[in-house]
């Protein structure tokens, strides 16, 4: 087929990955739109086959390409059945950085076999930004993924001393080469040196990030990988990578905002700071001298006689894969007649909803999740509020503690329910670090279980009782 | 003489289609911005690895590159297309079976 | 043969240029529909005269027709000058006009 | 400057135009938002005349497109300047028809200045489309001024018979020249004969839609002189027309749809049906057997108890100019410690926005403006409901009465108030010529006087008791 009727097919497929996206505006239509993707991305590949110059390619050409297809669909495929849901945020770290790779790789495919004198300027710079951009996708979402996964290898990683001074050294070598890359026409060379020195650079910049900000570096390398595709796009001067590449850079970029927004930090808070008790922050003694435990059958007690109870989830509810557990007891209380919602945080968990999927995974209506603004103007009428495993986004601290590490974390605020309670194993603190007033507040009891365990056993006693 | 008005001809379509890709380049982003604004906290989790699997769409460049290219650059475009079939397959794939869970009621 | 070939060249660039136009065009619509959904009702009369004054951006074209062309041509594009200018001074005009009366708060 | 320069800026200044519309989206940004598209516009006029293709028309040229330039905006200036704020819906059709000419005639001096051997397919259809596009805006956008501004010259224009029957004909006509066009390359004839046709049809397709479904069809030739504009673009193959024109299209046909919804009607309805009182609706006789009518000082009472004052205009608060005389007397209750808030309609009016408009003029902040739904959920706590000047959008009937000629539309509950008064001069029909039972229902008090002075009337009764 001639460019033009290519060109026109892939129009269409841009389209229709921005319907597929607009279908993620809801979650009645979000399936359909996640499969417009799909047939989107299948278009393009189709009539990318049917391309002139792939056909010039002949036999071998094609060969290689099934090759390929059939070997990649294999290990997605793979991958995608075995992986467990809670395990997703490593998965999309490492889809990001093959991607990345790949993204870096076609542009070094054009550089090997693009003479020198039938480039411009124009593409040269595009050349060396995929280089850059790609590489550093790729080293940076391999370390996130290490870490996510809790990998062995990472032990053996050396930490790098002095990470700022470290970072800044080999960005700004690594700048430099892509400037070169990008002003000298004759760049083979130099696209693979930018290539090596962005696979350092992204290794610096992620290994001394702390494991539990890797959700807003993923986001952020997502975001990435669109632009190394766009970028990639710009050297082929094809625009459905541009258009698709320019999405996903749009998309990752608002998710690291969103969730740099919820925990109150800067991004470069994120990637150069760090995060952790300050001198101003009481130690643990001091806050916990006042808690009070408690067991299933008090709360039992609690719930029966309640009329409003909202449960707040968090990080350790998908720690414990207590989502039936919690959904079971949900639907029992609401078939008592008891009102019954649920407050999610935009950060709770460890990924942006995260609460929303495991709920979704136990069939919870999403009617029933509401986000924190809504549940907050409600939360003085609240009889109990069930903390599950949740702890930084339930801090009064993050509200009312202007020299508390989270200072200006918006939270939920579940020590405005008239009982609160909390599950959790012990009083160990949460990502943030700190502890938190909370556990320790007149109208908090505390029940100390595993989440899902505590669960059961609390259903357990109302079914008695 | 003739060489280099060639070489200039040739920069010339050069910064023009670029201009052009640059162009598209600021409406998509404007389109991006405009629509994942819009896409609840909700949906946050199957965003990110659906839209993950989109920037996969670098696989039509490697499909080019394994079949155009000559020598060690179709070998390259070999490995981009192993890589980006996995992302694109994979990212599909899993974000299906996430959203599977939020249509089920 | 030569002729033939050459117009052949020329109506696929011709094309590939269309299919360039056409994406713009797509996105601009999908922008444009984002961005416009969200003006709320109170600012739509304001809105149809903003939009109005920039549908006279066609005075871009009409600039070049009075410069470049020869001839009767020429004189088009000066008429389309005055007519486009009407209504890109006037459109903004007005619709300031209006819009202090909202900002007056 | 070369043609890559130019394009860059042009880039810059639709993204500026992009931004502009964003500024919209709010009152407070809205200014600010014009001037962007001001700026934009600005921009790509003054690259434009760097152009090298400018450059080489030489001074000849230059002094065509000054002088152009002057008168242009001379004659702008001076229109902007002298209309009044309510003539705005016939000024913006004018300012439409003029775009849409423009944009025509810069085809047809590609046209004429273009060997047809240098043309290609593409460029034919993109030509063709701006004729057809370009000069039905013009001939519609001056038969809907025409109607607007009532002028006396349209009573001499010749109601078409069968208007059905010939606009198919002159349509089909027109469209089979505008394929000729696009398919003969050598078009310069065609392009002539298409726009002359197309003259012909915009003036048949508008001269038979009512008077008052005009602000309809100019917010649909809002969006043609966009796509006129478009067209014009991929003529010349520039970009910057390309996106304005996108733009301008996107909106115009948004309000026409916003506009269809809150009348209940569809756009093929609006552009070929007929409105009027069907068989089924009952006649005023009928209606209007228990009309209650009421003076100034009765209203001053009624209002001078109340707790909660909901105002409701409609066209004949702009017929009588009574917006500032509406805030005096908002201004007065407020004072008083009554809560006054206003129910906007979003078809109140001829224009859509139009009450806004008004209201903003006489400097009532728009924090009391409430749209139709919210209004309508306080309506029941409302001690007296206000309406100046509305009708049809006050009518029970669109929301009762399945068989109403405006069954469906949806309206502002004035009826559940406690008490309303509607101040009009008679019991005459609104636009949509139907009866309104509101008018004779037990709570309903009609004041029968011009809306300006029974506004001030009532004032002074107030501020005497
Ligand atoms: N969602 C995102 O996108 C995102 C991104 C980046 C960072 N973060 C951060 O992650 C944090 C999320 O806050 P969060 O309130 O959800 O959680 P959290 O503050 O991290 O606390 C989780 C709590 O769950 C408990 N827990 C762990 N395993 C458990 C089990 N099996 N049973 C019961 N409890 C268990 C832990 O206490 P025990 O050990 O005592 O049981 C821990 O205190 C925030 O600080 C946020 O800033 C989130
Ligand atoms: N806004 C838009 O974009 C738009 C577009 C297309 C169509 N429309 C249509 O326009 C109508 C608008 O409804 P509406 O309720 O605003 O108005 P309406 O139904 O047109 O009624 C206006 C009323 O104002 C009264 N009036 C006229 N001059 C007056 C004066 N000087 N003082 C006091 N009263 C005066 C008239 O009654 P008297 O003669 O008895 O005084 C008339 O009944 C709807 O049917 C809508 O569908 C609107």
């Amino acid at each position: 087929m001639s460019r033009a009727w290519v060109d026109l097919v892939y129009l269409i497929a841009a389209v229709l990955f921005i319907l597929g996206l607009k279908g993620l505006t809801h979650p009645r239509t979000a399936v359909r739109g996640n499969l417009l993707g799909a047939v989107a991305m299948l278009l393009a590949v189709l009539v990318t086959l049917f391309d002139r110059q792939v056909f010039g390619g002949g036999v071998f050409g094609y060969t290689l390409i099934f090759l390929g297809l059939v070997i990649g669909s294999a290990i997605g495929v793979w991958l995608s059945i075995t992986i467990r849901l809670e395990s997703m945020p490593e998965l999309v770290a490492l889809f990001n950085g093959l991607g990345g790779a790949a993204s870096f790789i076609v542009a070094g495919a054009y550089v090997t076999a693009t003479p020198s004198d039938e480039t411009s300027y124009a593409v040269s710079f595009a050349t060396a930004a995929s280089g850059l951009i790609g590489a550093v996708t790729l080293t940076g979402s391999l370390v996130a993924f290490a870490k996510l996964a809790g990998h062995p290898l990472l032990k053996r990683m050396p930490a790098l001393p002095h990470s700022t001074v470290t970072n800044a050294v080999v960005g700004g070598v690594t700048l430099l080469l892509a400037f070169v890359c990008a002003i000298s026409l004759s760049y083979d060379f130099w696209f693979w040196l930018v290539v090596i020195a962005s696979l350092g650079l992204g290794y610096c910049l992620t290994i001394s990030i702390g494991g539990a900000d890797m959700p807003v570096v993923i986001a952020l390398l997502n975001s990435y990988s669109g632009l190394a595709a766009a970028a990639t796009g710009f050297v082929l001067q094809n625009n459905v990578l541009i258009i698709a590449g320019a999405l996903v850079g749009a998309s990752g970029l608002i998710l690291t905002n969103v969730m740099c927004k919820a925990m109150n930090r800067s991004l470069t808070n994120v990637l150069f700071g760090t995060l952790g008790p300050t001198g101003e922050t009481k130690d643990a003694d001091e806050v916990y001298v006042n808690v009070k435990a408690t067991g299933p059958d008090e709360v039992a007690m609690l719930l029966d006689v309640a009329r409003r109870v909202v449960i707040v989830p968090g990080y350790g509810m998908a720690v414990a894969q207590a989502q039936h557990a919690v959904r079971d007891l949900a639907n029992f209380l609401i078939a008592k007649g008891i009102e019954v919602e649920f407050g999610i945080h935009p950060v709770a968990g460890r990924m942006p909803g995260h609460m929303n999927v495991l709920l979704a995974e136990a069939d919870i209506p999403y009617e029933l999740l509401k986000e924190m603004d809504e549940i907050n103007t409600s939360m003085e009428q609240t009889d109990v509020c069930l903390v599950i495993g949740a702890n930084d986004t339930v801090n009064p601290d993050g509200r009312d503690n202007p020299k508390s590490a989270i200072a200006g974390m918006p939270i939920i605020n579940a020590d405005k329910a008239r009982t609160c309670v909390v599950i959790k194993r012990s009083l160990s603190p949460g990502f943030a670090g700190i502890p938190n007033p909370l556990f320790a507040a007149d109208n908090t009891l505390m029940f100390f279980a595993d989440g899902k365990q505590a669960v059961l056993d609390i259903l357990a006693s109302l079914k008695e009782g | 003489m003739f060489d280099s008005a060639f070489l200039l001809a040739q920069e010339t379509a050069a910064a023009s289609s670029l201009i052009a890709g640059l162009t598209i380049f600021a409406l998509a982003i404007f389109v991006g911005v405009e629509v994942i604004t819009k896409i609840p906290p909700t949906l946050h989790t199957p965003l990110m690895s659906g839209s993950n699997a989109i920037s996969g769409i670098t696989l039509v460049g490697a499909i080019l590159a394994a079949g155009e290219y000559p020598g060690a650059a179709k070998l390259l475009g070999f490995l981009a297309i192993v890589l980006a079939t996995v992302n694109v397959v994979g990212g599909f794939l899993v974000t299906h079976r996430m959203l599977e869970k939020f249509r089920a009621r």
